[in-house]
């Protein structure tokens, strides 16, 4: 087993790796930059390491040259910055230091998502139509032909990288320039390529996705299916295991594909197949994520599988050590994930210092954060902020008990989505599973507070405005001094 | 006592409340002709109003400093403050002044100094985050200054244009 | 089910109750007197009532008249207090509300200890050998002479109330006549009943306990043994499921007798039955706890069941619903108690504000308190500030976890046991499962901190000593400020 | 450069280190002879020390105000620091007053004014959270004042007792 290990990431993935090291009596080294020093990934490592050039933590040789440095003989990629990046994976394997995932090659392979949605075609799976090949900034002429073969609705992607900063959804053709303008410079942004390319989309839709396992010596099973159509901006927000209403035969069906698939494409290491499932009940392939995912938490709570360690394990050369007819999925996970952000007011980030910060708990619940009362939530990195998880015997039960968690969350000093995801988690096409891909666009209602509550609340309001008064000259704070645009933060009805 | 018009979510209350001072833990007040009994124990140092139980009802709160929503265990509220005995009503404060929301780095300026532009219209771009953010006209007007500028990192209240 | 239910408890077990009762969609309704109100039952509950009497928590009409005016339809005792008082269930069952537990004859039963012990061994388990009746603080001869015809080693305990306060060791004759007063003074604080009965201690033994589940129509099933052998002034530090070392027809024979002994004893709800293990592997039954246990997370973790829910759906009249066939014990859970007090100057509690308190997390690791950054730890109440559980497949990985969660625990602000857990769970012994009642009585080491560290510690001291110089006078605070005395704060090797 | 004589767990460590004030978080130091670079993040506001990096390991650390202990993620350390530069030695304040190491209720007073007493010899007992604390002699000598009585509600650090 590695004696040491660099993770070549930050915020919360970070600080979930490093627990599972120490969990397993492996050193970490941290890296961090100016402002995420004070985030508890660097806490809580046994080394850490400045990272200074602009690149940070895409710096494919800064990072390598530090794992090296520091001895670590393998490293952690997390998701997102390099985790799916061939070439570091290549650099590290060239300085003899595991990199904690697929080889160079297979994610070279994936990494060509035309490629792969060939592959996959060809072995007589469903696949979205797609254009042939990517198209790079000064590429609008021949990207607008393409959409025009395609038809609409589309979907923008970017063509390196996974994560959704490069992805739209383009409803009408008129929306297709700006979007892509947008896209363009979004991809540049996180992935350093500007490319993109489209995507048939399907409307209504559910995104479903498959966890499998796979060792370096043939074995591979899947972890059952997870469900993130819930998004906004094609970041999910809300994930869940079970995917709710699938019959047990298409659920056996999209778990065989994805078996199949991640055989096809060599998967091994923890990987995720991803599928839509249109409004003809068909499960269309459309991505492998060849990384830890984001929402790996409610696989974990369903199989009392370890992830992380699995992957460690695995890139260490161990075998699987597990066949299909021992994993077992019990019960119901459902993710949410807090964002450090203002849903009322376009999204707005709000990085800022963290005053209170108190977890809800009790059995079942999990939270998953780098921060902690009184750390600085930093404007450069994304907004993600903690995950909360709840694991019940049932849907029922378990959203019951992830709408608690999430009301008794209790953090102030910045923004968060909190308040949206009480309303998604209240609204009756959540509860009853039928939601789909199209869910964030309708109007979510506050239904929780009653009359009895306002009328307390009213009194609360007119006690912080008497204290203010009482405080200083008795007017209010100048409405500039905060930064806000009255006008935008209108709450929706 | 004061006289408050206070609107929650479109629910309009009238709260009578007596003089506070930071060291009131306890207080009656009247809201809509009912006596209101309000504990507001003070923890962990002088926070802003944090906590509170009203007639045996406690509330975890998490009120902006601008008195617009605050958030409890239900949800996020909107609200509204008035004082019935102010004879001034105080000014509008909506002015044209466009300040940096948050911090970050200005990546791309849409509009010039002399642009007519409507309310609401994409002025520049902000990245924070790993997000481009649209910073947005708050009113109809003209562009009377504009010091914002592509690849400049602001702070968070930067002023970045004004409209008249 | 029920519409509202009143919390007639505080600290981590109201709040867990809350949890589970929100979870269920069911109103709360806390009690707290003036040093607890910070404390986070109050603030999670949907109502809240204060405690003005001297008796406060143990205040039987009050608390009966508390439910009455709020409109409770339950009323859930947590553990301690009033949990196994057969006239507070019987107060609850006059005035038409469910008392959350066993009914108010069967608590009456059981609370005669001595009555139950006969019962048990009429039925052909083996019990420890006993007085045959309680003594009062006035009856030193008739207690001196009941020991003598005992023998020694032998173990004091309060004739009323199960919690350890009344609880005494004595190995040898002459310290009976000390233990005994303060073991009476300490019953009479804590239950408000001074006798005392005496029992055949076995020495080295180990304790364990079996959780059973009933409901009211004559079902029953166990979730498994507890080992709670790890032990401080009879006051349970680490608890662990499944018990290390026991084989599989120890297990049999333990849970058997257990379902046995719970039907004999008329129990329903979750009631825990309590065995020693002597040195030659004999089960013999001492006591039932007819109420939750402060380690019932340990069964939880282990097979998924909420504890909780099930007490609140077996009072609601609700039939178990599962057969023993239906439990499934899985891998290994260990919890530590985590105490504001400091085992370097003779355990003395240590109350005060809270600065900092950051939980572990991570997958399978559960925090269970009341307090939060800033709150107030009360003076009045037991040290027992928070519960940290650990579950993984294994007891090796499970201890990997729990060791790494204990040393993530950041509290800051008052004393704590954690750094005398860490030891503990270092031990070869605790670490190779061989451990027994006799093991708290060694000397623990510090096995953690390498040289370099400790240099590294240095640096840190000395910068906290030239910080403090910059900061003031040049001179430390005086050392009696603090209140400690420096004798008493050297540490144990 | 102040010089420091810093003993960790009785491992003896000499430590020189330069003049600081609040606003350093970054400094080098000579231990054993050996530079070491020291990051001291201010977190959070002015709290007393609560991380550090020494030369790229990250410790978080809980200090007693005393300076006596320490607690990292390996444990408790006993921790005593003397200044090798002081030409006069701190007086061992080592007196023989009796304070209250806990508030809480005082249920009974053991001994009396004018008794002998062994340093460790229980004085009284202090009940505090749900249990009974004896509060020993930290002296060989006579009681010369005793101001406990049973019965009697006592805050952190009063007088309860004088040993000469």
């Amino acid at each position: 087993m590695f004696q040491k290990i660099l993770i070549a990431n930050r915020g919360e993935i970070a600080v979930r790796v490093i627990r599972t090291c120490r969990d397993m009596g492996i050193r970490t080294v941290a890296l961090y930059d100016d402002s995420d020093l004070g985030s508890l990934h660097v806490r809580l490592a046994d080394e850490c390491v400045r990272l200074a050039s602009g690149a940070l933590y895409r710096d494919v040789a800064t990072i390598v040259q530090i794992a090296r440095d520091c001895g670590a003989d393998a490293v952690h990629p997390g998701y997102g910055f390099l985790s799916e990046h061939a070439e570091f994976a290549h650099a590290c394997e060239d300085a003899g230091i595991t990199f904690i995932g697929p080889d160079s090659a297979t994610l070279a392979a994936v990494r060509n998502k035309i490629g792969t949605l060939e592959n996959v075609s060809a072995a007589g799976f469903a696949v979205p139509r797609h254009s042939a090949r990517p198209y790079g900034e000064s590429e609008t002429a021949a990207l607008m032909d393409a959409a025009e073969t395609l038809g609409y609705p589309l979907v923008i992607k970017s063509y390196s990288g996974g994560r959704s900063h490069g992805t739209r959804l383009v409803r009408e053709p008129e929306h297709l320039a700006p979007l892509a303008q947008h896209a363009h410079s979004a991809a540049l942004t996180a992935f350093g390529d500007d490319r993109l390319y489209i995507e048939e989309a399907f409307l209504p839709g559910r995104y479903v996705e498959v966890q499998v396992l796979g060792d370096r010596h043939g074995a591979l099973v899947h972890l059952g299916e997870r469900d993130g159509s819930i998004q906004h901006n094609h970041r999910k927000i809300i994930e869940e295991s079970p995917a709710p209403g699938l019959s047990d035969a298409q659920r056996d069906e999209l778990c065989g594909q994805a078996v199949a698939i991640a055989r096809l494409l060599g998967c091994h290491s923890v990987c995720t197949v991803e599928f839509v499932l249109d409004d003809q009940g068909r499960f269309v392939f459309t991505e492998v994520k060849a990384r830890i995912q984001v929402e790996h938490p409610v696989t974990e709570m369903r199989t009392g599988i370890d992830l992380v360690r699995e992957q460690i394990r695995l890139a260490a050369g161990e075998p699987l050590g597990r066949t299909q007819d021992d994993i077992i999925l019990k019960g119901c996970a459902i993710q949410a994930r807090i964002n450090a952000e203002d849903p009322w007011n376009h999204y707005l980030p709000s990085p800022g210092r963290l005053r209170r910060f108190r977890f809800p708990g009790g059995p079942n619940v999990r939270v998953d954060t780098y921060a902690y009362g009184g750390c600085d939530i930093p404007v450069r990195y994304d907004p993600l902020l903690a995950k909360i998880v709840a694991w019940d015997v049932d849907r029922v039960a378990c959203l019951g008990r992830l709408r608690r968690a999430i009301a008794d969350f209790a953090i102030s000093g910045v923004q968060t989505n909190l308040p949206l995801i009480q309303r998604i988690l209240d609204d009756p096409d959540f509860a009853a599973g039928t939601y789909d891909s199209e869910f964030t666009r309708r109007q979510l209602l506050n239904t929780l507070a009653s009359s009895g509550n306002l009328r307390d609340l009213a009194v609360a309001a007119a006690l912080a405005y008497a204290r203010r008064s009482a405080d200083g000259n008795g007017a209010l704070p100048e409405r500039a001094s905060s930064g806000w645009h009255r006008e935008s933060r209108r709450l929706p009805q | 006592m004061n006289r408050l018009s206070v609107t929650i979510d479109g629910h309009v209350f009238t709260v009578e409340i007596p003089p506070l001072n930071r060291a009131t833990n306890e207080v009656s007040m009247i809201v809509d002709g009912q006596e209101v009994h309000v504990l507001m124990p003070e923890v962990g140092g002088p926070e802003p109003l944090d906590w509170i139980i009203v007639n045996g009802r406690p509330y975890e709160l998490v009120i902006d400093r601008d008195l617009h929503w605050m958030r409890a265990r239900s949800g996020l509220h909107q609200v509204e403050v008035r004082d019935l005995d102010a004879t001034v009503a105080r000014p509008a404060s909506g002015d044209g002044r466009v300040k940096a929301p948050i911090p970050g780095l200005i990546t791309r300026v849409l509009v010039a100094a002399g642009d007519h532009v409507e309310a609401g219209q994409p002025l520049l771009v902000l990245e924070a985050m790993k997000m481009e953010n649209e910073v947005r006209a708050p009113r109809t007007g003209t562009i009377t200054h504009l010091s914002a500028a592509a690849g400049q990192s602001v702070t968070l209240g930067a002023l970045l244009a004004e409209i008249e």
